[in-house]
């Protein structure tokens, strides 16, 4: 199937006075219609970078350097504000991260659905009423919730219009920047399963931006892990999680804690780099404490599941756990 | 960085404190250090012919009773200067006082403070200040100062504790807590430096609007007499129609003089309340 | 009726609650108390008795016999209660406030009210209008400094404006007076009309006092936009950090709308708490620019009731100007929550 | 043997309002002990509005509770002398939510660590100070020179939440309360803090109160945990039953609804309906069943077994619970 989202070689640099942040370095993958994905990646490692350029929605000192975002075989790079602003929520739509202040507080539902709506051009007249109330509905809302200003919500409500918002111009690909980080886990929970019905009734492709591992396996069918601004591995759901092939994935998936038996827990050492000046290599090995100053390929493991692979650090935390457990006096 | 090697770099760093208090040390300057060379006789009422227009003599002519303009504005600005200083910071130390007990100690005291300063806010100072004026007699500069101080402690007061009751929340005070700090010293040690800014900006703000209610007063013939200030000097320019005489060398240089320094004060304090809120930072 | 229910619900049911209204309530009975009291107390400091002084004054420019004073004085003591105690003066002081009766100028013998009631039109009229421009230049002005898509003449061209807010108002009038008025006579020097004009509702009078307005309005707009601008660039720059700003943007929303119905919409909060502040304290602000202008306000009247030691106008000046500044705040403290929806009084602050 | 920290029925509760008084009872009843013999993990976990950190600052002493008592080593809080409370704010240690405000801006991060010995006296000069901080950071793991003569913005997040769990160790505390501890750290980087604060149990006998909305790692972390619902113990005991044979209607639906890091175990296929009004058993009492807070009718608390106590209808064949120190139901280790 032909790909409804294509991102090819993407850069995104920040200028700052003291030299270039490599936000964004040299990443490329693809999502066909449908899927659903999962960006994975620590605070700082370029995940919601990557989701502010596909919105084209970056603030200067921001800037993409170079690649193509084809969104349903449009490079939405080349396009201009105007265009850009039309191409948003039509072709492309984001959820926002602070669900509890996403919608504006002086203003009530039903005109904060509307001037999206009528800022594309569309005009619903005598529908509108109907057309409002299904798409309530679709999220798992009455239609009373129109009436209604934010403060009235409880935040798994304000996160579903939100969702009711992006999904309102039946937009190809959506992303959802963390869309559950300030919820509960039981809210959390129903809206993710709402997410995840919109998305499917859409047929719309889905990117999961997070740090939350749990979701991730609940959510996405590919992941793709960020590290300090490159894409260091990216497979199907199971890959990454039964087969994780580069130290920085192996080590994520040791450390989660799970409820089927206590063990030690085990993190991943050491700092993530500094991405202002950041030397050229693999930056994994940085952490470790090794060197690696060339430049680190991106190789396929099996059929869609491909890793940056650093021969220097590959075979990190590879060795039995025991030893990796720190020795006390 | 050093901490004052930091400060010093912050005030370099903003544009508006440094040309703020380079404009502000120029006023200053020009009213203390022009004392030193004028012989204050020449401010005293005779002293030349009257109304007489800049000349080599005097530079910037005579007023109506011949006064050097010149000594009057050189002697006249540090009694002005004073009055907003010592306004400022009576008030402003009170109004801090008031902000932390209320606001750290809460309860009763703080629900008097409080409320007395919300009507001291209501009431309009000015006013006030106009009644204590015409009926009493103030006869000193120090004594003004001290009365606009009065009406000066609120915004400090509310700024402080409003900045207080949020930092006892914060969690490095709890952390002061439970490291064995006493009140005294969270107050002094973790609070107070954090406050700064906020408590230079409120004194810049307070001397900015004890000045102008000190001309605002002698500007109606309410404030000292006996001593020269830039407010008496535009009170005698208005009194005797030095504008529709055209006089103009008697009342533009104690404008121009005031508007430099209230422009000075405006600059520092949009320059501290840069530093105090970052998120300003790179705007205007 | 429906309606009526609603509006009725956001200010008691849902949002607003008694503890609040009440505590509003005690400020206002406060805030009069102190300043009926400050008032009362403070002529009383004074060793001199001012009406004695007065005659003297009057009898000075020939207006009363000096062998009459000291009889004259007893008879205006025994109309202003002076000769009782303090206790019962001080009784006598509320229950004549209770009843507008703020007594009679000493010089012409008109009841205060009536003095005060002529001034205040001239006052409102002015300083309402100076205000409402002030706050509208000042906003939008405040709100495009704060827009990063503002084109470059706003950005270099409004602060140089706003930096004249640091000018005292009185200062830019006396520059305005003699430039305008004196030095070029294109503007009216003072006054709130011209010479000869007849007061009413004529073509003539309304641009007369069009015409007088100006510069004193002026120079009050002039030095005020930038308290307004500053404070608006703030709020919006505030506002523009906001999570709904930014999912503005990603719906897509034309720039005009995002700016107008989500910032300055959300920016302009505490400028229309800021706006109804100072339209409470118009009758306060304007003493000096009045004096200056020779405007027929409250501000010129409390100058001659200065000048020509008028105590009683004075008084009767401060405890109009402060009840009616009060009450205007007490009203704007019960209305704001009508102005943002999501106000919650319910806890108040903490502490 | 004896209790190092008991709370009998302490509740909290916050009022607002000048004149008409808003009450709000945050926290209702609760006991809770910390043995003296053996060091206990204990996790206390609920959603927001459960309380959870209320009861924290609660038994901290940090804030003061509306009703009950609160006894340290014996004494009660109330009637302490001055060296006893110093003592007891020395033994009983907290680390906050927030690993950013904890610092105050204007120092270096050095600050906390230097002015609790100062005020402890726990050394007397400069190289003995500098020596403590040093071993103490080495403790959890940091390096001095990475750390020490920074500002707290220059750190990690990670960093500046071990350089608090190295504040509250220096003092050689007996107990640390340990408010969400990771909730605001990178994920990739909780494992390790956790890591630490187990091993301060494990090798210098610390108690630890582990407050946290996440049951995955309360189940990584303690033997005992105690889940809260709007301010009233729901389900308390062994983490092992508790977190894995849940017994209320509410732990139940908390378990279903954590996301677990397994494509295989997925939500859809696990568990059924997930709003909270499908779990609840009509004519039960307990705080989630009945949400009519006006209703204030005896709750009771079940023992389930012997390592897990319900407050629910569920568990309503089950006798009474006798002690009402929850602490005595649970699983001691050693």
């Amino acid at each position: 199937m032909q790909p409804i989202l294509d991102i090819k070689n993407l850069k995104v640099y920040y200028h700052t006075s003291q030299g270039p942040v490599k936000a964004v370095e040299d990443v490329s993958f693809s999502l066909e219609p449908g899927e659903r994905m999962g960006l994975v990646g620590e605070s700082g490692s370029g995940k919601s970078t990557i989701a502010l350029a596909l919105m084209k929605a970056h603030k200067y000192p921001a800037n993409i350097e170079s690649g193509d975002i084809i969104v349903d075989s449009i490079n939405i790079v080349d396009l201009n504000e105007e265009e850009m602003r039309k191409t948003r929520l039509n072709n492309i739509s984001m959820i926002p991260q602070g669900a509890m202040n996403s919608l504006n507080p002086v203003k009530k539902i039903k005109p904060q659905v509307i001037d999206a709506l009528t800022d594309h051009g569309v005009k619903l007249r005598d529908k509108q009423e109907k057309f409002l109330s299904e798409l309530m509905e679709s999220v798992g809302l009455s239609k009373d919730v129109l009436k209604l200003y934010p403060h009235e919500l409880s935040g798994g409500m304000k996160q579903r219009v939100c969702i009711a918002i992006s999904i309102s111009m039946k937009p190809k690909v959506i992303i959802a920047d963390e869309p559950t980080s300030a919820l509960d886990v039981i809210v959390q929970r129903q809206v993710m399963e709402t997410l995840y019905e919109v998305q499917e009734q859409l047929g719309a492709a889905c990117i999961l931006i997070g740090h939350d591992m749990g979701l991730m396996a609940q959510f996405a069918d590919k992941i793709g892990i960020m590290y300090a601004g490159k894409m260091v591995e990216f497979g199907s759901v199971s890959d990454i999680f039964k087969n994780p092939q580069h130290p920085y994935t192996r080590l994520l998936i040791d450390s989660l804690p799970d409820t089927s038996g206590k063990r030690d827990l085990i993190g991943i050492p050491g700092i993530p780099p500094s991405l202002l000046n950041l030397a050229d290599g693999c930056s994994f090995c940085l952490r470790i404490g090794k060197k690696n100053t060339k430049e680190v390929p991106w190789v396929k493991v099996t059929a869609g599941h491909f890793i940056q692979k650093c021969p220097t650090c590959i075979d990190y935390g590879l060795r039995k756990k025991a030893t990796t457990k720190r020795t006390r006096k | 960085m050093d901490k004052s090697k930091l400060l010093l770099s912050t005030i370099l760093n903003s544009r508006l404190l440094t040309t703020g208090i380079i404009l502000f040390l120029f006023v200053s300057l020009f009213g203390v250090v022009g004392g030193w060379f004028i012989d204050p006789e020449m401010a005293d009422v005779g002293a030349g012919y009257p109304s007489q227009p800049p000349s080599w003599e005097h530079w910037l002519g005579t007023d109506q009773q011949g006064r050097d303009v010149l000594s009057d504005l050189l002697l006249g600005t540090p009694q002005t200067l004073k009055i907003g200083l010592i306004a400022a910071f009576v008030g402003v130390g009170i109004g801090t006082i008031f902000g932390f007990v209320g606001g750290y100690f809460g309860g009763k005291i703080d629900v008097l403070i409080r409320l007395l300063s919300d009507v001291f806010m209501t009431i309009p100072g000015l006013l006030i200040l106009i009644v204590i004026a015409s009926l009493l007699d103030i006869v000193s500069t120090t004594l003004l100062g001290f009365v606009i101080a009065t009406f000066g402690w609120m915004g400090a007061c509310r700024v402080t504790r409003a900045q207080v009751l949020t930092m006892r929340e914060r969690a490095y005070v709890q952390v002061a807590k439970l490291n064995g700090v006493n009140d005294f010293e969270i107050i002094f040690k973790e609070m107070l430096p954090n406050l700064l800014p906020f408590i230079a900006a409120s004194l810049t703000g307070a001397t900015a609007g004890a000045v102008l209610a000190s001309l605002g007063l002698s500007a109606l013939g309410l404030g000292p007499q006996n001593e020269p200030s830039i407010g008496l000097t535009i009170y005698w320019a208005l009194h005797y129609g030095a504008l529709i005489r055209e006089l103009w060398w008697w009342f533009m240089p104690p404008v121009v003089v005031m508007i430099l320094l209230f422009l000075s004060l405006f600059l520092i304090t949009a320059g501290l309340d840069q530093i105090a809120n970052p998120r300003l930072k790179d705007k205007i | 009726m429906l309606t009526f229910n609603k509006s009725y619900s956001i200010l008691f049911g849902k949002f607003m609650s008694w503890d609040y209204v009440i505590k509003r309530f005690l400020l206002f009975l406060a805030v009069i108390f102190v300043a009926v009291t400050i008032n009362f107390i403070i002529p009383r400091l004074r060793d001199t008795n001012p009406i004695e002084e007065r005659l003297y004054q009057l009898a000075a420019q020939g207006g009363v016999n000096v062998s009459k004073i000291k009889e004259l004085t007893a008879i205006y003591e025994a109309k202003y209660g002076l000769d009782k105690s303090v206790g019962e003066q001080y009784l006598n002081y509320w229950n004549d406030i209770f009843h507008l009766d703020f007594g009679w100028t000493i010089a012409d013998r008109t009841p205060v009210i009536n003095e005060i009631m002529r001034a205040v039109p001239w006052t409102i009229g002015l300083l309402s209008v100076a205000t409402l421009i002030a706050f509208v230049v000042g906003t939008v002005f405040g709100a495009l400094l704060a827009w990063p898509k503002t084109g470059n003449f706003v950005k270099y061209f409004v602060p140089l404006l706003m930096t004249l807010s640091a000018i005292p108002y009185y200062l830019l009038g006396i520059v305005f007076i003699y430039l305008f008025a004196i030095n070029w006579g294109v503007l009216p020097t003072a006054g709130a009309f011209g010479f000869g004009v007849k007061p009413g509702w004529t073509l003539e009078m309304i641009t007369s006092v069009m015409w007088h307005a100006i510069m004193p309005a002026a120079s009050i707009v002039l030095t005020s936009i930038g308290f307004w601008g500053l404070g608006m660039r703030g709020m919006m720059i505030t506002t523009m950090g906001e999570d709904y700003m930014k999912f503005a943007e990603y719906k897509g929303l034309k720039d005009w709308r995002v700016f107008l119905s989500y910032g300055v919409r959300n920016a302009m909060l505490p400028q229309v708490t800021g706006l109804a502040i100072s339209l409470g304290t118009i009758l306060a602000g304007s003493v000096l620019v009045e004096v200056i202008f020779a405007y027929p306000g409250l501000g010129n009247l409390l100058y001659r009731a200065i000048t020509s030691n008028d105590y009683f106008l004075l008084q009767g000046i401060i405890l109009f100007i402060i009840v009616s500044l009060g009450f205007s705040l007490f009203l704007i403290d019960l209305v704001y929550p009508l102005v943002d929806p999501r106000i919650n009084l319910e806890g108040g602050e903490n502490g | 043997m004896g209790s190092l920290l008991e709370a009998k029925q302490v509740s909290k509760e916050y009022i607002s309002g000048t004149f008409i008084k808003k009450r709000n009872l945050a926290l209702k009843p609760i006991s809770f002990s910390v043995s003296d013999d053996s060091p206990s993990i204990t996790a206390i976990a609920g959603e927001s509005g459960s309380g959870k950190t209320t009861f924290a600052r609660v038994i901290a002493g940090i804030l003061d509770k509306s009703s009950g008592s609160l006894r340290y080593r014996d004494k009660d809080i109330d009637q302490m002398n001055s060296e006893d409370i110093l003592n007891f704010k020395k033994e009983v240690q907290t680390i906050f939510q927030d690993p950013f405000e904890v610092y105050n801006p204007f120092y270096k991060v050095d600050h906390v660590l230097t002015t609790p010995i100062k005020k402890f006296g726990l050394a007397e000069n400069k190289s003995d100070i500098d020596k403590m901080i040093i071993s103490a950071l080495e403790e959890v793991g940091l390096r001095p020179d990475e750390t020490l003569g920074r500002y707290p913005h220059q750190l990690s997040g990670g960093q500046r939440q071990r350089i608090m769990v190295a504040r509250a160790f220096l003092l050689r505390p007996r107990i640390i309360i340990a408010d969400e501890p990771v909730s605001m750290v990178d994920a990739s980087l909780r494992a390790t803090i956790l890591e630490e604060i187990k091993q301060l149990r494990e090798i210098h006998n610390i108690s630890v109160v582990y407050i946290t909305h996440d049951l995955t790692t309360a189940y990584q972390v303690a033997d005992n945990i105690i889940v809260l619902y709007k301010g009233q113990v729901v389900e308390a005991g062994d983490v092992e039953n508790v977190i894995n044979k849940p017994v209320h209607p509410y732990t139940q639906l908390l378990t279903d609804c954590v996301p677990r890091p397994d494509p295989d175990q997925k939500w859809s296929k696990t568990s059924g309906d997930i709003t909270l009004e499908s779990r609840i058993i009509n004519g039960c009492i307990c705080a989630f069943c009945n949400q009519n807070e006006s209703l204030e009718s005896d709750r009771k608390i079940y023992e389930f077994n012997k390592k897990q106590i319900v407050s629910c209808k569920v568990a309503e064949k089950k006798k009474i619970c006798a002690n009402e120190d929850i602490s005595a139901y649970f699983t001691k280790k050693k």
